[in-house]
């Protein structure tokens, strides 16, 4: 006999643990990630089975086989379709996305951009590793101008996307970066796209050992990372360095780093506000070393009605006006006669 | 200019005739498609059986008075059972020039044209590239012309109205619509009522239309213009409630049919694509009934959102025409791995690339068939006429569902822009469709992959069931668990399997109808639209004394398991495809009989004549 | 005996008006464009048979057709990669890419971004008319929420995608907007782009008479547009208003409109800088009427190298590096051995 | 564990025999598929002839020790013309209890088995899911087993080198490869001057490397494990210059020397894609050649790219698998509409959806000959062997070229990855690719549909040139102007004349080879990468006595004229294909020739046996 699992009971990560043996590499920053989601997802108070991990097809995109969840591991670039089409058809889901640098912004740049747009609730999660893994090392449309590659032996002569400013461009309500190797961070941002009611796009840097190893260490290394990497916080000043003595001030139209201990009055510097209009958080998104810090955390936080749910009300609505067909109904709904 | 050539002569009593075939040809901003449409239910109401041809121009709106600007509208209707919108029309009306030059070619021998002379300017005559008037250089002399000023005798008539000058004008088509329902002896009626309904909430324009009607057909009867009218009685048609439908209406309802049947909600994903469009904006007006439809950003996304309805448990469709075919095969190839229940809609218009894309044309068979990577076994069937889409949209979902298999309907213009009289079915001969999903009950045995033993589908588990969380993907599976398998035989067993688990779908079907004697001389083999023309064909064939019989082949793959059989019965068989010879490859193949095919592809349907000639050809050259 | 065109004949606009009649509906904004670039290119000092004119499909897509060039009326969605493809193959071409709303943002989207970030030299017009014209009325990705069409009788619930914002995001070296009506403008704009080396992107606002009529008029209407629209000018103080009175401003972080009767300072009012960082433009693009006025004119124009020119370079290192190898060397170049 | 099983015995001079089938079989870390390229360089420099067979896991890096990181590789030596690689190995090297696991079987019975024992510790074994040590356990019982602490030995051997115990282990492979240098009579030369290349900037990698080598042989020699060694002799081959060469790059090279025949520089523009990555790959090494490689964004996006360049004159060409080809369809389409010239490589992998991608197959030819919408001919050829693909690519060119039509080059996983030694062909002999472009002399007279009386091929104008300027698209053209046509008649001349383009292809193919004799009981008809099987197995049954030819198509479309007559002199015909029979289909369909299929989807080449055991069957049954 089997036995019927209780609505919501307190999950664990092991919950959640399929039996399937991972695949990656040995190192591969793809491990982190799984265990970081893995460690959130028990905690937000929904089933098991309402989890769904959908993927395209890359190394990151065998993501769905390690989580003990309704997975799909689908077609190069094409998981954010597949996603929409589970979520309107049943939005009770909680649906997540897993991709690629390839495959969320070469084939599948936009289907990303439309699922972001619709801001359909779904959380998707960019692996990037400015790389293709899974074809052996070709480089990917994050990879940087110049970059030597199984397909590039003389350097790629394409300029590279950056995923952030895409996602802003595409109106996602839900904006955020992390590294695969600040795992506290990474479930903290993991966290706050799962609980965000709408379409959540985080780009998290994933190191790929194999083909692009340490392709983010000259700012996430251990001992350059507090002057290269500034942690944004809602509402809080956006400070860096060793002692939160660097911040940002607007001038002239344009970020300008500033120091405190240079005398610059503290009240100038930028309070990170997640709500706010769409170019703050470009231009903190697209802040790049050298010249700046790189930005991780939430660069944008907004809320409105998701594509699903404003379809439901057509429903809702609808049904309030007219009264579902009977069989009967439908088949007379046009211009009738009888004959005989 | 203008003047008026009638010739008048005493009124008779309506003369009585089997049936006739009127084209209304115009400028796209003539209405011609309208007038053609009351015109035909105005016939379908009175008890014709009728037959319906639209043919509108590829542009938007082309220059007014071009030739690229002509639109017509063909409707054969009948006192007898008829099966196509004609072959040649017996009445012409033509309401400029470039209707004329375009249309008239195809009139029968002494066919009558009815003219709207006013629109017979230089400036029109110029556009339509006459360098003569045609009402003058003899161009017309073997035909029965009557010319009228229908511009002027619709503004004099509307004199009264309290409309601009331009918008006078605009009713011409009703004028004309009243001169044909005299000269046919037809009631007003329906289109006064039809002019109510929607104009409702402008008065100005039904009174401007009603005026126009009442008055070309008093126009008719005052100005003994026509020898007699003419009178084409009730077919004797079925007794039931009837309604005129079109082909993408047909598998429109027939969508929302299935969804009650099966009493699932509905999703509806596709991109905008002529002539599948109207398909999307149809179930669009559905929200009530709980249908989603969903406008993707392309027709990859369309089927990828299909995709993912299925697999959270909905009844999932899609529609497009050929080129969004060819871009959905890659993700139609991920619901036949995964073995997915849905629909492909797919309206065939004449290609190869965007081709002609508001002819017709039934090339896609291959595609449909062959189109994907690997060994990729989808179900594929097609409705005969526009009305069948009903039933092939039901059929389609239940093949979907009850085998977990990707279904191809494959539908084309031709049907989906014609229309007919549509018997409704009585709705309690119509099965419900059954699905079944498994429960958290059945965890504890759940193999995604386990498989019903007489169909071979797989169980539909979804997403929301507590203790059925499972994995599906691209990559070959494993024949029980699903997960992903490398295994040399185990591919194997799975290709075995899926393509088994199609050619038990045959196992479902009634046996196959042959109209004619079940063996003889000519098996003539057709599918699809071209199913009127051929079958008209045949039987006048038979009537001739031929030896001619006729099967309909709605379902394509797999093939019926009897038709073998019924082939080995002919000495001859002719396969008319409006590509060239489709279906003939895949019976050639099958059966390896040496099928003649009889092909055209210039986007227009098969006249009757063209199959009967063929017919004739091949039992007199034995 | 035919005769040799001149290398550079004055040209004039009617050297580029086809033999093929003109199809669209009478009181289509296309006609004003069409007409614009039939001027602006017989100035541009290139000879004829240089320009390549391509399209997708959609009404704007029949634009090739009516160009005396060299003309490719191509698939839905595509054009920017045949573009691509031709530019490469042979970079002495004028390439333009002729686009509509649907054909460039919906099923293109990807092919879009992916040729702005490359900076490919060709110029792509997109004729934003916010509806599908060719396919009789359904909602485009540009269509305001809520919009009525065939498609959507009860409203669409998809987010408009703003293509400037796109454009941006994708690292488009030449970003501009302009209006059918607005025809000096339009041709300046077009001129501008034509002349720019890299992508050029210009978004053009474009009445559909028959199924999106006046789309536009709320800003762009005799009567309103002073106040509603504002035309950018490189290294001018950004203004508008009956007199010119109104600019701009930038307050916490967001773009303010101030008035100089209001008293503030002119010396505070921004100045437009069309090489400015990419989010300055981004700010600008996405002000929308009615919370501000529409910008037109050029938003960004920088310069950088493009994808066929860093192509070629790598083509002319190898050639220095190495000669091309005979039929027989490359037949040699892995190890052989002899037999016999 | 790491005890040393070996049986001295008093060492003869080398045996000569006719051939060996060795398998290198390992983790994928054990640098098998390194090993065994060096052991099939060395043997083709001997003047073997050689076939080989790459068998790598589909993941990048499989768990050590795990079953799905199992790396192999097969070759098949010999002093007799061989085309394949092998049916069954003689000799397997099992690096750890996983390799062991899964190549065993495959084994020949009484083979030679070599096994590390040192990485048969309790946890391989356990990976690799042995419950019981099958050294010990009898599961060796039938074949001739030696064992021999490989790694030990390597790290003794290497102590001297300064290099850390994990790297020292990475040269194991070099020190198995010199014990089969020995065993089989090899030279060490090849390896120890290949490493000297490989190595050039890292001289303690040398060092390692050939110190293994060395010991590994001296091993051989001193320990006397080994009864005798043995001597494979130079094969007979045609005398010339030979290069061991791969499928891929056997293509990337053939793209090369098309476009020196053709003094037109080449666009390569593809996504990566297994198997096909690697010709993006090779190709973009030859920017010295104004060879331009485009990365794009995606299959589509390749297409266009190609289209595009083609329409700008440049020779240009596209390589995929299979889902990038399902992907690609609708732009190949509008290189058909508009008459480009243009190459489309497919290197078939196992289907449907992302099926096993690292797995060979044959089952997309269907969807190369119909996966379009509309009637849309595309000329459609494959080569039989690794080498070939140079032949086929210069040849895809030239049909394209030629008849301004897309060529489809159909290769396949197995030989994509398999090599074989290629006698370089004499340059003089390379044709020339003639490319015309109508000049701006041309002008008044242009229409860019005009055709070639001959091959129907369309002028190939191209922008730049003055006085040519025309418009093209993927709507139907007019069969003269090229501009947009939509009349009936037109469509359906330009269907024809398209299709008869592509017949007129086969006009200029040399007549069809039949091995064996011109009639007689079996005819065996394959195409692609089974050739070898296919011969080999034919050849082997002709032996016997069997009545047995074999005719190996490298066109598949449009089929040799020659082909119905030679098919119309055997009884029975036999189609062996790595799909469930898809040439068959096309073969039975046109000649109505009841052929029978060898069909197998295991993701695996044929073996000989296999193939043969079907004609004998098929001979008896008679
Ligand atoms: C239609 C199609 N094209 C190409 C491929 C081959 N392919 C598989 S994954 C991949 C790119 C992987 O890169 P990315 O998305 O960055 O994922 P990663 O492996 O780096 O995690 C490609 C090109 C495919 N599977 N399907
Ligand atoms: C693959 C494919 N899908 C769909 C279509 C149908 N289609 C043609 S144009 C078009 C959209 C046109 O809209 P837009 O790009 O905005 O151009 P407009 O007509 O408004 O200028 C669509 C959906 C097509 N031709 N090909
Ligand atoms: S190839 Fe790179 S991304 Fe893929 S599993 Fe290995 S380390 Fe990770
Ligand atoms: S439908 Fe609209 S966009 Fe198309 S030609 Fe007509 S007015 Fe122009
Ligand atoms: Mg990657
Ligand atoms: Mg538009």
């Amino acid at each position: 006999m089997s036995t019927r699992p209780i609505p919501t009971p307190a999950l664990t990560k092991k919950d959640f643990v399929s039996d399937q043996e991972v695949r990656w590499c040995p190192g591969c920053g793809d491990y982190a990630i799984l265990s970081q989601v893995q460690k959130v997802v028990p905690a937000l108070g929904i089933p098991k089975e309402k989890f769904v991990f959908v993927s395209g097809i890359g190394c990151s995109s065998r993501f769905p086989y390690y989580m003990n969840a309704y997975g799909f591991h689908t077609i190069h670039g094409r998981a954010p379709t597949i996603a929409t089409g589970i979520k309107i058809a049943n939005p009770e889901l909680s649906v997540w996305v897993v991709t690629g640098d390839g495959d969320a912004l070469s084939i599948g740049g936009n289907h990303l951009i439309h699922a972001l747009r619709r801001n359909m609730d779904i959380k998707i999660l960019l692996f990037n590793n400015r790389i293709y893994g899974l074809t052996k090392g070709q480089y990917s449309p994050t990879s940087e101008l110049g970059k030597r590659t199984k397909s590039t032996p003389m350097g790629s002569v394409d300029y590279p996307l950056h995923p952030l400013s895409i996602a802003l461009a595409s109106e996602a309500t839900f904006v955020a970066r992390a590294i695969d190797t600040e795992t506290k961070h990474l479930a903290e941002v993991i966290e706050r796209a799962a609980r965000h009611k709408g379409s959540a796009f985080i780009e998290i840097f994933q190191n790929c050992n194999i083909f692009n190893d340490k392709a983010f260490d000259n700012f996430k290394a251990r001992d350059v990372r507090a002057n290269r990497i500034v942690r944004l916080e809602h509402e809080k000043q956006i400070r860096f360095g060793a002692d939160g003595e660097k911040g940002f001030r607007i001038n002239h139209c344009e970020l300008e780093v500033v120091d405190v201990n240079d005398g610059i009055p503290e009240s100038e510097l930028i309070v990170h506000d997640e709500h706010s209009r769409a170019f703050v958080a470009y231009m903190l998104a697209r802040m790049d070393y050298p010249d700046f810090p790189v930005a991780i955390g939430v660069l944008r936080d907004v809320t409105k009605p998701t594509y699903e749910a404003l379809l439901d009300d057509q429903v809702m609505e609808a049904r309030k006006m007219r009264k579902p067909d009977t069989l009967q109904a439908l088949l007379e709904s046009g211009e009738t006669w009888k004959v005989g | 200019m203008g003047k008026t050539k009638t010739r008048k002569r005493p009124v008779e009593t309506p003369k009585e005739i089997e049936g006739v075939v009127i084209r209304f040809a115009g400028d796209s901003g003539d209405g011609m498609q309208l007038t053609g449409t009351q015109f035909s239910s105005t016939s379908a109401i009175a008890g014709n059986d009728i037959s319906t041809l639209p043919d509108f121009p590829a542009e938007i709106r082309a220059p007014a008075g071009s030739l690229p600007g002509v639109s017509a509208f063909q409707l054969n209707f009948s006192s007898v059972d008829i099966m196509t919108p004609g072959d040649e029309p017996d009445l012409l009306v033509a309401m400029n020039p470039a209707a004329l030059m375009t249309n008239l070619p195809d009139l029968q021998p002494a066919g009558r044209v009815i003219i709207n002379t006013d629109a017979f300017t230089a400036g029109n005559l110029k556009k339509a590239g006459y360098t003569e008037n045609p009402l003058n250089d003899g161009t017309l002399g073997n035909y029965q012309v009557i010319e009228l000023p229908i511009t002027s005798l619709n503004a004099q008539a509307l004199e009264s109205v309290d409309l601009p000058k331009k918008q006078v004008s605009r009713s011409k088509n009703f004028w004309a619509l009243g001169l044909l329902y005299w000269l046919f002896d037809r009631s007003l009626e329906p289109t006064l009522r039809w002019l109510e309904g929607k104009f409702a909430g402008n008065p100005i324009l039904i009174e401007a239309n009603s005026t126009a009607l009442l008055a070309g057909h008093a126009y008719a009867e005052a100005s003994e213009i026509f020898a007699s009218s003419f009178k084409v009685r009730e077919a004797a048609i079925e007794p039931g409630t009837y309604r005129k439908i079109a082909g993408n209406e047909a598998i429109a309802v027939g969508c929302v049919a299935a969804s009650i049947l099966a009493k699932r909600p509905l999703v509806y994903s596709s991109y905008p694509i002529t002539p599948a469009s109207e398909i999307l904006h149809y179930l669009s007006h559905y929200r009530h009934m709980d249908i989603r439809t969903v406008q993707a950003e392309d027709e990859i996304a369309a089927m990828g959102i299909v995709i993912g309805a299925s697999f959270a448990g909905k009844l999932a469709v899609t529609g497009t025409s050929g080129p969004g075919l060819a871009l959905k095969a890659e993700a139609i190839n991920l619901a036949v791995m995964t073995e997915l229940p849905c629909v492909i809609i797919n309206i065939q218009r004449a290609g190869p690339s965007t081709g002609l894309p508001t002819k017709t044309e039934q090339s896609d068979l291959l595609q449909a068939l062959y189109g994907r990577n690997g060994e990729s076994p989808v179900a594929v069937i097609a409705p005969a006429t526009p009305a069948e889409g009903f039933d092939c949209a039901i059929e389609a979902f239940r093949i979907a569902v009850r085998h977990m298999i990707p279904v191809m309907l494959l539908s084309d213009g031709y049907l989906a822009n014609g229309s007919e009289p549509w018997r409704l079915p009585d709705v309690s001969c119509l099965e419900p469709i059954e699905v079944r999903h498994p429960s958290s009950d059945d965890a504890e045995e759940f193999l995604p992959y386990a498989r019903d033993e007489k169909t071979l589908a797989r169980p539909w588990g979804i997403p929301g069931t507590a203790g059925l969380e499972h994995r599906i993907g691209g990559l070959e599976k494993d024949v029980l668990t699903g997960n992903v398998n490398y295994e040399p035989k185990n591919h194997q067993r799975m290709t075995d399997l899926r393509q088994e688990k199609l050619d038990r779908i045959a196992d479902f079907y009634d046996p196959t109808e042959v109209d004619g004697e079940p063996e003889g001389e000519l098996l003539v083999i057709g599918w699809g639209g071209t199913f009127g023309a051929i079958r008209t064909a045949a039987r006048r064939a038979r009537k001739e004394g031929l030896s001619v019989s006729h099967v309909h082949l709605r379902h394509l793959h797999p093939l019926p398991k009897d038709l073998g059989d019924i082939i080995g019965r002919f000495k001859k068989v002719l396969i008319p495809e409006l590509n060239m010879g489709q279906l003939s490859i895949v019976l050639r193949a099958r059966y390896l009989v040496d099928a003649v095919g009889l092909n055209k592809v210039e986007g227009q349907p098969f006249k009757v004549r063209e199959v009967h000639a063929k017919m004739d050809e091949m039992l007199r050259s034995k």
